[in-house]
């Protein structure tokens, strides 16, 4: 089955982007296909590479860039809510592309399922 | 097919569970996650809500019940546990996936 | 809404409700859903709209926002019939909560109760809710 | 000198405001602001929690109010409007002050 | 907690009341929060720290997060004690709202009436909630 | 009278960031003293200065810096915070440093009021 996922909170603040990278990998592990994971709204935040957890953290910027290198999930950030938060080319991390809310739209024809995780 | 519906917010701090179970039609699937998990807990002021819906099946997120300390408490009756994996099958299950946030 | 062009898109047509819960302005969810409701009508697919819980606040009338130094987008909402989202309903029960009539609203809605908000969901292929 | 308290949610999202007056005592001042005035409308679901204290002195943020579609709309009796200027003249009559996040 | 000196500041000293109200996990307010009410520790002033509402959950035993990949910070409270932060309650009635009692609780704590929180809110000179 | 202010939530997602702006302008115009305004959580993204709204918008990360240009306005951004959501140095926009909490503490003791605004 082909799943899109909606990530729409930062890493950290809301467990909203934790809860859509367990279930995008479970759905991976089991099989199914990821059409895409979008970041809108505070979620564009995600792609920010200059994250930098403590040690002892967890560190989701880089979770989400091995599953898109490991797996070719696609990750896509809203060029609006990117522009109006400060997330700009220079500042993706592996596996992030900038693009328009086309892309959302998109991944609801195309998969099966369209998730949405957020506050 | 019918919906699953995740509601991740704590009973006692947002309206949103009653907001949900407002609109869920019997034999939908409502999947407690993350904060949500605090409305499976049996005994508190907010269990009456899930405990008098008996024509909706309701599940709550193990890993989420575990990080928050409630393995050991008891749960509303007929709540069932999934994991991650669980999570996708019930979505692959119902369509739509509506999250109440 | 710039970078799309009406005629690109040429797949299947899903039903596409969008649930709008939450209040203008106190946060931006508002404002960043509605762009999305008008993108999915671009693209052509069968799109509707509800305002349920504190989302029917999004269309009350008379908005004034100079005083808050934020930008009144209420208008847009307008702008819906031009991009032919035509099926738009507040919930009754929700409306009434707030102490809130038709007369509030700025652009017309058809008004459906809980149950026919439940029954309405049943039927979509996608829900997205803001 | 008593407590200031803001409440910044709207009552029917969440519990914050019942969640304020619980803890409120009697002689304290409550500024509703941003998505907190909805708590202000007299006649909704929300309006008996506030128009039932009346030995709490009540206000609301006028810009909120307005960006909000409200200024005509009538506030549950003795709600006391005021603007930003306002709410530092509030924030400099009352110590602590509590903001019910 | 760790660029700061025990001895540095040799200012007044004020009552803090830190007012948690907020779950763990699901947000990151309980967390970062926790380290606000360390530093205060720190800076010697007279703190108390009170769980209240969702925030009584922060302290609930037996947090197991290796499922959701989270790092379980509910053993730092035991450390409260070693900052000399000793005044530390819970309120009788979110506790009692959420089938809890003292024996499920990570730290022993004193359990007060919101009447008697409101009395404590009242004596201090500065309130920071999270 | 001598005010902090605590800001908890970035620009944009929720007003916080707008409603201790209008307030802490509004003291500054009654004549009161800002010792200081603390960005806490996620409101350290409020430094951002890549941050870019659209020209019918407000830009709160240039309003900040205009307040700290013109009313000499402190404005600290909490180091763990921002470690964390990738706010490091090179994002600074004008007027604001980076700190520790300890600056937070500070200014609720020296303060005659710490004002939170946040989600």
């Amino acid at each position: 089955m082909k799943f899109g996922i909606l990530v729409n909170e930062g890493p950290f603040t809301h467990q909203a982007s934790d809860s859509a990278y367990h279930f995008t990998k479970a759905a991976l592990e089991k099989g199914h296909e990821i059409v895409r994971v979008f970041f809108y709204h505070d979620g564009v935040n995600n792609a920010n590479k200059l994250s930098e957890p403590q040690s002892d953290d967890r560190n989701l910027v880089g979770m989400w860039s091995a599953l898109a290198e490991e797996h070719g999930v696609e990750l896509i950030v809203c060029v609006a809510a990117a522009l109006r938060r400060g997330i700009k080319d220079e500042l993706l991390a592996a596996g992030f592309t900038i693009s328009g809310l086309g892309q959302l739209v998109e991944a609801g024809i195309i998969g099966d399922r369209l998730i949405t995780f957020g506050d | 097919m019918s919906i699953l519906h995740t509601v991740n917010k704590s009973p006692f701090e947002r309206n949103t569970l009653m907001d949900c179970l407002a609109r869920a039609k019997d034999g939908a699937a409502v999947l407690l996650i993350e904060d949500g998990v605090y409305g499976a807990l049996a005994g508190t002021q907010a269990s009456d809500a899930i405990a008098k819906r008996g024509a909706i099946k309701f599940y709550a997120l193990g890993p989420d019940l575990d990080a928050r300390g409630l393995a050991e408490k008891p749960l509303i009756d007929g709540i069932t546990l999934i994991d991650y994996s669980g999570f996708v099958d019930l979505a692959e299950a119902h369509n739509p996936v509506q999250s109440w946030l | 809404m710039d970078d799309f062009e009406d005629d690109e898109f040429d797949g299947p047509v899903k039903k596409f409700l969008f649930l709008n819960r939450k209040a203008p302005y106190g946060t931006i969810y508002a404002l960043e859903g509605l762009e999305v409701v008008l993108i999915t009508a671009a693209f052509d697919q069968d799109v509707s709209m509800v305002f349920a819980d504190d989302g029917v606040f999004q269309i009350k009338k008379d908005q004034e926002t100079s005083g808050i130094n934020m930008k009144n987008f209420s208008p847009t909402y307008r702008a819906l019939e031009g991009y032919e989202v035509e099926k738009v309903y507040a919930e009754k029960e929700s409306l009434e909560a707030r102490g809130l009539s038709e007369d509030d609203l700025v652009i017309p809605v058809e008004v459906l109760s809980a149950a026919e908000l439940a029954e309405l969901m049943d039927t979509q292929d996608v829900i997205v809710s803001f």
